[in-house]
Parts: C-alpha cells; sequence; structure tokens
C-alpha cells in the first residue's frame, strides 16, 4: 500500500466516523494529567501532549477489573461466566513506545497455554492508531530498547505528523482496510513524504538519552549474588509508582469481594515492591527486604523476560523516571549494571 | 548553595574520618532538572558527591527507623521534627543520630514550574540565590523560587532546624504573618457536599501505589491497616469507598505526629492534595490540644495523653 | 475459548480431621457437576487451586491418587484466611477448584527404578499421591523397591495414620517413620528425618529420591541423601510459593526465570541448583 | 430515599459501647422494660478507647447509617483514664469526618453510665430519630459497581 495522509482539520471528522462504530479511546486532559479515555467526539482528542500519566495499559488490563460475579447461597458456586463485550475498540494516538508495549503484554496475557480471555477478548478487537513523537522526552529513551520515536510495533497504523496533516503508514492489513474505509485518507504526495523523513530523522536526533543495554542481561545472567543488590535499593521507597505507571508491569493480585450475598473476584495490580507481594500465609517470605524485591523487578524486566520471552520489558517510555519520589533512575541502574 | 554543599561535605568527612558516624544520608545530584536525589555516605570519598540546592525535597527521617547503625543524617527544619516524633515514639534514639541541620529556603516545587510552562519541558536548571534559570529546547525563562515554592514550604515556620548537632551555616529568618492554615478554613467554609466531592475528586485519582505512606517519615508500622488480612479492613481495588478509607485512616494516624513536611504530597505521583487532609489534624492538635509535633523532645504525643478538661462538645 | 479463571463447582463429601492439634484436615471433594470430573485428569504432585467464595482462592496439593477415581483429596493446614475459611466448613459445602495445574513428577523417569520418598510434617500430600500411585495394583510393577521414610515431630502430627497402618503391613514397601519426639505408644523411629534417612541408608543404585518437607527438613536431608550418592539428577523436590493465578500470569511465583506454578511444583535438585536462591 | 422510606427503609445503627458502663446501661434499660426502637445493634467492647476510628468507618462503609460509641462517663472509666484518650481521638476524627463532608448525625459518641438506662433508652430513640431524618448513608458506603 501506499503511504496515505490525512489532514488534521479532517481529523476530528475521521474520528467522528470511526466512534459510531468503534469504542475509541484517546488522549485527553484529565484531572492535570493526560488519560486516554473513551472519547465521544472527535473534537475532545488532545493532540499536543508528550505522553499520559499512566499508560494505555490499563484499557487492556485495568487496575481493577471483575473476572466473574457471584452469589452466595445459592445450588453451587453461584457464579455468572462474564461475558465480554465484541463492540471493536480503537486506541488513537498512543505512542509507540506504548504500542510497543502491547506486544510485550501479549507474551504473557496471549501465550500458548492459558489464554488470558479478558486481556485478549479487548486486545483482539482493538485497532491500534499510534502517534509518532516528533518532540520526544528527555527522559525516553526508547531507541535504547529496541524501539523509536516512530517504532511500528504493535501498531495497526503509523501517524506522523508533518504540521498541517499526518502521513500515514498502514502497518497491518487491519490498518490498511481502515484506511481504505474512510475517505478523509489520501495518498501522501512526494512532499508530505519528503516532510515525513526530514520529521523523523530530526526526532531520532531528539532522543538523547541512551543505554548500552547489548549486554545487560548477560552481565545479569552472572549478578544475582552480587553485592551490588545490597545498595541498590537503599533510597527506595517500596511503593508501586515505577510499577503501576510501567506500560509493561503486568503483575497482579487475585481478590474477593462480598457484599451481603453478592461478590466478585478481583484481580487487582500488584507490584513486587510490596513485601505483601510473596509473603505466604506462613509467614515465610521469599523476598523479605528491599534488596530482593529491587532485584527481582530488575532481573524481571532486563533478564527473565529475555530469557523467557527474547525481550526486555521495558520499553524506555520514562514514567518511572518521571514520577519516581526519590529520582531511582532506572537508567543510572542499567549503566551501573553494564559497570559491575 | 554551593557554598552550603561544600560545608556539608565537610562536616561529612569530618564526622565519617572521626568515626562518630557510619553513615550519613544526605542528597546528591539527581538525574533530571530540579530533582536532587538521597544518597548513602559511607566513605569520606564518597561524601565528595554530597550537595545541597532548592530541590533536596525529600524527608530523609525516613530512612532512620530500622537501622543499627550511628547515623549522620541532612536535615532541613521540616525534618528535623520528623526526628523529634520518630525520638519520642522510640523509633530512633537520639544518641543513635547526629544532626547536620540546615536552614531551608523552601524547596522547589516542579510541579508548579511545569504547570506555569504549560507543558514544555525543562531541560536544564541553573540556580542561583533567589531565581532559577530554566532552558528547554527552544526558551530560557528566568524564575523568582520564592513563587513556586512547595505549599507546605509556604506555610512553614520552622525553617531552621530545631534540633541538630552540627549546623551548616547561618539560620534563616522565619517568616512572619503566614497564613498557616488558609487552604483548610476555605475548604471549611464550603458546604458539606461540596467538600465531599472534591475529597472523592482527589481520592478517585488514587492508584493505591502507597507512596504517601512510604514516604513519610511516620508511617512505620510494622504492619499497615491497608496490608492487614486478618481483618482486612479495606478492600484492593480502586473502589472510592475504599480510597476514601485509605486517606482518611492514614491521615487519622498522623494525627499530633505530622510536622507537614509535605513528604507524601510530593510523592503522590497523581497529584491527590494530601495535604488538605493531614493540615487540618495538625490545625485541629493544636487548637484542641495546644500541640505542635516536632518542636521539642518533652510535650506528650498528644493522643497519648490527656487532659481532665479535653472539649467534649460533641459527645453527648 | 476456556476460561482459565473460572473454578468448577466441588462438593466436600468428606472432612476428617488428620492430626491431634486440629489444625490439619483432609478433604474429600467430588464435581457437583458429574461430566467435569473427566476433564480433571492429574497426576501426582500436581496442584489445583481451591476457592471459598467470599475468602478466596489458594493453591494445594492434590493428595489423592487418579489410581482412585472420583473422589480428589487435599490436606490443608490452617494458617492463612483461606485455610481457616476452609477449615471452617461443613460436609456438604461447595468448595471451587480450577487445575490440575503444574507440572507432576517424573513417573516416565521412575519406571523400573527403586523409588526413596522422604517426607516431614504436613508436606506429605503429593507424596501420599505418589505413593498411592506406585502401590496401586496395576502400577506397582512398573517400579521396583519403594522406601518411605517419613517423620514429624510427634506422633499425633502424622498425617494419613490409618494408611499409614495399612502400607506398614506390606511386603513391597520399606516404611519408616519417625518423630522427633515419641509418646507411650510410639513403635517407630525417633529422630529427625535426615538422622534416619543416615540410618536406613538407602542405596542410590539405580534409585530416585524424592523429597517434601518443611525447608529446615530439606536443608539437612539434602546433603544426606547427596552424601550417599544420589546425584542432584535424580533428588526430586517440590516446591511452594505464594501464587495467585497458577497459570503463569501474576508474576510472583517465580525462582529466576521459571514460574513455580508452571515449571514446577516439582523441581530436580540438578535444576534448583541452576536458578537463584529465592525460595 | 422517599422511595426507599416508601419501601419501609429503616436505619441501621451500629453502637459499640464500653463494656463497664454503657452496656451495662443498655442492658438497664433493657431489664427496666424500656422501649426504644430496634434498629441499634449493639457491639460489646472492652473500652471506648478500644474503638479505633476503622471500626467506625468500616461500619459505614459496609452500610450502617449511623454509629454510636459509648463509654462512661469522664472519671468513672473502669480503666481510669481509657475514656479520656478515646476522646481526643474521637474529637479529632469527629472533626475530620465533618470537614471531608461526611454528614452530621451519621457517627454520634455518648457518656452513659451504668445507672443510665433511661438515659440510654432516650438517647438511642433520639439517634435513631436523627438517623432516618437524614436518610441512608450515601458517602463511604460501599457499592460493588
Amino acid at each position: 500500500m501506499k503511504e496515505m495522509k490525512i489532514a488534521k482539520s479532517e481529523l476530528a471528522r475521521f474520528l467522528d466516523s470511526l466512534i459510531s462504530e468503534y469504542k475509541v479511546f484517546a488522549p485527553v486532559k484529565q484531572g492535570g494529567f493526560i488519560a486516554f479515555q473513551e472519547i465521544h467526539s472527535g473534537s475532545e482528542v488532545l493532540l499536543d501532549y508528550v505522553n499520559s500519566k499512566k499508560p494505555p495499559k490499563e484499557i487492556f488490563f485495568p487496575q481493577s477489573e471483575v473476572l466473574f460475579n457471584y452469589r452466595l447461597g445459592g445450588e453451587g458456586l453461584g457464579i455468572e461466566e462474564p461475558t465480554f463485550e465484541d463492540k471493536p475498540m480503537v486506541i488513537f494516538g498512543i505512542r509507540p513506545c506504548d504500542a510497543r508495549s502491547l506486544v510485550i503484554f501479549d507474551n504473557i496475557f496471549n501465550s500458548q497455554e492459558y489464554k488470558d480471555v479478558y486481556y485478549t477478548a479487548k486486545r483482539e478487537r482493538t485497532l491500534v492508531m499510534a502517534i509518532g513523537c516528533n518532540q520526544p522526552s528527555s527522559t525516553c529513551f526508547c531507541t535504547s530498547l529496541g524501539g523509536g520515536p516512530f517504532s511500528t510495533d504493535g501498531s495497526d497504523l503509523l501517524l506522523i505528523d508533518i504540521d498541517q496533516e499526518y502521513v500515514v503508514q498502514a502497518v497491518t492489513d487491519r490498518g490498511k482496510q481502515l484506511v481504505k474505509k474512510h475517505s478523509q485518507f489520501r495518498e501522501a504526495g512526494r512532499r508530505s513524504l519528503s516532510l515525513m523523513r526530514k520529521v523523523t530523522q530530526r526526532a531520532s536526533t531528539l532522543i538523547k538519552s541512551k543505554v548500552e543495554t547489548g549486554e545487560t542481561k548477560k552481565k545479569l545472567d552472572g549478578m544475582f549474588e552480587d553485592p551490588f543488590w545490597d545498595w541498590l535499593h537503599e533510597k527506595c521507597l517500596g511503593c508501586a509508582v515505577c510499577t503501576y505507571l510501567c506500560p509493561t508491569c503486568h503483575c497482579f493480585d487475585i481478590a474477593d469481594e462480598t457484599l451481603d450475598q453478592m461478590g466478585r473476584r478481583v484481580r487487582i495490580w500488584d507490584t513486587c515492591s510490596f513485601p505483601l507481594f510473596t509473603l505466604e500465609a506462613s509467614g515465610v517470605n521469599p523476598r523479605p527486604t528491599g534488596k530482593e524485591r529491587m532485584r527481582q523487578r530488575v532481573m524481571h524486566k532486563f533478564k527473565y523476560f529475555v530469557d523467557n520471552h527474547n525481550v526486555a520489558a521495558c520499553v524506555g517510555c520514562g514514567r518511572c523516571i518521571k514520577d519516581c519520589p526519590v529520582n531511582l533512575d532506572i537508567r543510572t541502574v542499567l549503566n551501573s549494571i553494564l559497570n559491575r | 548553595m554551593l557554598n552550603t554543599s561544600v560545608m556539608i561535605r565537610d562536616t561529612a568527612k569530618k564526622l565519617l574520618d572521626q568515626k562518630r558516624v557510619d553513615l550519613i544520608i544526605g542528597f546528591e545530584t539527581g538525574t533530571l532538572p530540579l530533582r536532587s536525589t538521597p544518597c548513602f555516605v559511607r566513605t569520606s570519598e564518597e561524601a565528595e558527591k554530597l550537595i545541597w540546592n532548592a530541590s533536596c525535597e525529600n524527608n530523609l527521617a525516613r530512612y532512620l527507623w530500622g537501622r543499627k547503625e550511628k547515623v549522620g543524617i541532612v536535615a532541613k527544619g521540616c525534618d528535623t521534627r520528623s526526628i523529634i516524633s520518630l525520638i519520642k515514639e522510640k523509633q530512633v534514639a537520639r544518641e543513635q543520630v547526629l544532626i547536620i541541620g540546615i536552614p531551608c529556603h523552601g524547596m522547589i516545587d516542579r510541579r508548579k514550574i511545569e504547570a506555569k510552562l504549560d507543558g514544555k519541558e525543562i531541560l536544564e536548571a541553573d540556580e542561583a540565590t533567589e531565581r532559577v534559570i530554566l532552558k528547554g529546547s527552544d526558551f530560557t525563562e528566568t524564575i523568582n523560587k520564592a513563587e513556586f515554592l512547595h505549599n507546605s514550604c509556604n506555610t512553614c515556620s520552622y525553617r531552621n532546624p530545631v534540633i541538630y548537632d552540627v549546623l551548616i551555616g547561618d539560620k534563616v529568618e522565619e517568616k512572619q504573618g503566614i497564613d498557616e492554615y488558609g487552604e483548610v478554613k476555605e475548604f471549611e467554609a464550603q458546604p458539606a457536599d461540596r467538600r465531599w466531592q472534591s475529597f472523592t475528586n482527589e481520592v478517585s485519582k488514587c492508584i493505591r501505589c502507597y507512596a504517601c505512606r512510604n514516604a513519610c517519615p511516620l508511617c512505620y508500622c510494622q504492619e499497615c491497616f491497608v496490608d492487614s488480612s486478618q481483618p482486612q479492613w479495606i478492600g484492593k481495588t480502586t473502589n472510592l469507598s475504599d480510597t476514601s478509607m485509605f486517606h482518611i485512616i492514614r491521615a487519622f494516624h498522623t494525627a499530633g505526629r505530622c510536622v507537614d513536611c509535605g513528604a507524601c504530597d510530593r510523592a503522590c505521583p497523581m497529584g491527590i492534595d494530601i495535604r488538605k487532609l493531614t493540615k487540618k489534624i495538625e490545625k485541629d492538635v493544636k487548637e484542641l490540644f495546644h500541640y505542635q509535633a516536632g518542636v521539642n523532645l518533652e510535650d506528650m504525643p498528644p493522643l497519648a495523653a490527656f487532659s481532665l478538661d479535653d472539649p467534649q462538645q460533641f459527645i453527648r | 475459548m476456556k476460561n482459565p479463571y473460572i473454578p468448577l463447582a466441588m462438593t466436600a463429601e468428606k472432612i476428617v480431621i488428620e492430626t491431634d492439634d486440629k489444625n490439619i484436615k483432609t478433604f474429600s471433594l467430588s464435581f457437583l457437576n458429574k461430566a467435569e470430573e473427566s476433564s480433571f485428569n492429574y497426576l501426582p504432585g500436581q496442584f489445583a487451586q481451591l476457592s471459598v467464595l467470599g475468602e478466596g482462592e489458594a493453591p494445594f496439593g492434590i493428595a489423592s491418587s487418579p489410581t482412585q477415581p472420583g473422589a480428589l483429596e487435599f490436606t490443608v493446614n490452617k494458617v492463612g484466611v483461606l485455610t481457616t475459611a476452609l477449615h471452617n466448613l461443613e460436609e456438604g459445602a461447595i468448595i471451587g477448584i480450577r487445575g490440575p495445574l503444574g507440572n507432576c513428577f517424573p513417573l516416565e523417569l521412575f519406571k523400573g527404578k527403586n523409588i526413596v520418598i522422604v517426607g516431614g510434617g504436613f508436606a506429605f500430600t503429593t507424596l501420599r499421591s505418589l505413593l498411592k500411585y506406585i502401590l496401586y495394583h496395576e502400577n506397582r510393577s512398573q517400579f521396583s523397591n519403594v522406601t518411605v521414610i517419613y517423620g514429624a515431630r510427634r506422633p499425633g502430627l502424622l498425617l494419613y495414620k490409618d494408611e499409614f497402618k495399612q502400607w506398614e503391613a506390606r511386603p513391597d514397601l520399606g516404611l519408616y517413620l519417625t518423630v522427633d519426639q515419641a509418646d507411650e505408644g510410639w513403635r517407630g523411629k525417633v529422630g529427625v528425618v535426615p538422622n534416619v534417612i543416615k540410618e536406613v541408608a538407602p542405596s542410590p543404585e539405580n534409585a530416585y529420591a524424592v523429597v517434601c518437607g518443611p525447608p529446615i527438613m530439606i536443608k539437612f536431608t539434602l546433603p544426606v541423601l547427596r552424601q550417599l550418592g544420589f546425584p542432584p539428577q535424580r533428588i526430586i523436590l517440590s516446591l511452594e510459593m505464594k501464587m495467585k493465578c497458577g497459570i503463569g500470569k501474576c508474576g510472583r511465583c517465580n525462582i529466576g526465570n521459571k514460574y513455580v506454578c508452571q515449571a514446577g511444583p516439582v523441581f530436580t535438585l540438578a535444576q534448583l541448583n541452576e536458578l537463584s536462591s529465592e525460595y | 430515599m422517599q422511595e426507599e422510606k416508601v419501601n419501609g427503609w429503616e436505619p441501621k445503627i451500629i453502637a459499640f459501647l464500653c463494656n463497664w458502663c454503657s452496656y451495662a446501661g443498655a442492658d438497664l434499660a433493657g431489664v427496666s422494660r424500656l422501649q426504644y426502637p430496634p434498629n441499634t445493634r449493639i457491639i460489646r467492647v472492652p473500652c471506648s478507647s478500644r474503638i479505633s476510628p476503622l471500626l467506625i468507618l468500616k461500619s459505614l462503609q459496609r452500610g450502617a447509617d449511623g454509629v454510636l460509641v459509648s463509654g462512661c462517663h469522664p472519671g468513672d472509666c473502669h480503666y481510669l483514664s481509657g475514656n479520656y484518650v478515646a476522646r481526643r481521638k474521637f474529637a479529632i476524627l469527629n472533626n475530620l469526618l465533618e470537614y471531608l463532608g461526611i454528614e452530621k448525625g451519621r457517627v454520634h459518641f455518648a457518656w452513659v453510665s451504668a445507672a443510665e438506662g433511661k438515659r440510654f433508652a432516650e438517647l438511642i430513640t433520639e439517634i435513631t430519630e436523627e438517623v432516618r431524618a437524614l436518610g441512608p448513608a450515601k458517602e463511604l458506603v460501599k457499592k460493588l459497581d
């Protein structure tokens, strides 16, 4: 398919036509932050933004999600099997790093043996329309982890902002079909394409933050017992900011909530930062201190996940760097690992 | 600033070399503009990295409990007040800490600056005594520090360390005539349903990351009520009732102990106005029991004491 | 697409108190919907997630053997929220189950081999499953000599007392029961499990050792087995970790890059030696 | 609210009573055959100082329309100073709840002695009517949405 384009002036109309058919999520301003929310009109979308506070993972993997409802006191378990919506969804305006994180998520939730139907039911019916990053932030280090400001991993369509219009790259068949179907897309002329090349080249040079990660996994292979971990966690507060705001962190807890006879089993984001995460009922905790918990976080992202899925569980979005209350910067951690 | 940094380093080196402390907890340069980061220094060589500036915002008293070694701690006025609370509550022994007190001009609130810049990113910040020069990819702007301090710094009347073993530099003049509880009074004046609405609006942002709790120097409970499973006091989801209960109880647990250092507020990634609660409690403790936390080592903590004529109009 | 988070309903047909402190009970469960029984094909060493709705869910090793169809058995020690909820149930109660989960003991490798089963305290549950499986008349000939060394702090804390009485009578089983502290009627050995292993000194020749027990017992048992000549590849352990999903997604039960709920709970010592020591 | 009243809504009130005074006061009300509305569920506790704010909030969360905490009069505490310590705690909590906008009249505190059976009955009557006037609790009530 040829490169296509859409004029910015037509975008709202395009989104409006999408809304009639899809549930559309897009960046909007909410409570002082950028958030991915369902929109009901194309004009709600915010286009001038760096990235959302919380990663869009919550569209597929919400912080609290009902696994099933139940009623106590009746016949059997009283479980009401969940049903899944089938209205197709679009995420518009997701950043390429976050689109990539979905591919990483698939390794866990869409694995061969056990498909996580709650995740896959949403993921499979969602079309991902990313917008490339003309103005990456100083904390963006996507290029160090195999991504980039215009990476197409995980996207069905990638939009590149060339001022008055977006050049549209259709990455998947699904993306191509959508482009064909909507009249707002036109073939991109030579001028648009040359502008696009300028933009992408410029933005790639804007990613100044780089971490060598090629050797990280190899280093970590031999570092489990390294005294490095004895001090690394010292300033860590043990809160969940880095993991909850991480687009690739996927750990969860499961709990029952009952009011009177009605109840539900929910899954809730959980984090390796909390002692409770691995505390057994007997009182034994295999990760009793900040040291083991910090080691788990780093190892999981940059070694175990690579062992198991051949990709690091980090896309370099920089959220954990921006919001850590004590400025424990993962880039510093990665650099220190390489210097061991 | 530079001068203060040098004095902190010299003091730290001396203390470590003379083996008067095993560890110095202070700040080093962070990885982002306007961002210093806590650091732990055990040798005089490492002491070289210690710094001081207007982004040393973390309350380092948070790192004191549970330690065995003798600790030197770099402490602002509010930090020393937290240390007093910890000493009173027997979480730290006075002899175990060597307080390197720093008179403080207030810490810069990055979020206020970011709001002013309306999304433009700061790439570099040059801090002078009263101003900061901010540089971005396409702008340079000079701001007055005093206009961008944390709210807790704006209402602070303990800018000088309350207790210390070493004082770095000269004491600063305490602010006069500040309306310490202005925000609380403003909130009190609203109708009840508006107050509830605005409280729940705030806590609905909560992602239960517990950064507020974990940043607080006084949240040292072995088992926090949110983590208890028998009984399970509150649910684990972001259900509004549960998050409300979490914030009410956490704030209540700071009664008579909170020194309004603002650590909880700064730690919150979602910008929840946590001080709205803690400041109210602090005000009530002062008005009802004439107590201020962390201003001396002698007064009994108010909830561990009573007076026969404590107010009881609310009791039938 | 099957939803792996939905438990099936089982009825607690029988609940037996195992120990004199009443802290351990064995639950015999049967599927409420008999048609579901055939979907639950398990082997010794596997576990399942049991639910008491409203209280939660937790993993338990299956204590029964697939050679006795009908009831699934779980032996539960009362320690936390869910186990307390289970203990509070009466016969006839409905319990949710998800499973079978995890791997099983390497039964194929065991064929034709001598099997040494070492258990301590309340961790005899999946060992019982294994033992019953081996002793089953159609299976017994596939395995060579079987030795069982099982200990508890005192006689009242031994599990499956009636069954052990029957097994004691079997000529094709070397059974050694031991307690740390004997009482009047005690006829077995006295002493901790590692010492009894030394005394019994099972031959490592053509043999596998299967060990389940409290961490302290494991710690002292492994060197004894190694000394006797059991290579790490022939020492089998079953691990316990906190689990939630049981299907390798919730992220908490890993040891290094292996999830105990999927790659385990059964590991050889050789495998564990290659993993980090975080368990 | 109106609708629920039509449907026969009755307020549910949880009363935490100290074992030594207030519970005995309630007992006396009963023994004396004093009539008071049956909307209150009594939970006996050793002392008013046993009442953690968690218990009060948890009651509201789980659907109590009102909560009463009652202990011995000042000076009468079985443990000498339990109620004095509790009084400070309750003062802070009471102010905080009101500050956050939880309706006045949901959470009540009282001193009731063992001899005040009549007062207990009157107190419960008053509180029941106050809570009834407020209607079903709204704030803090946990719903599975």
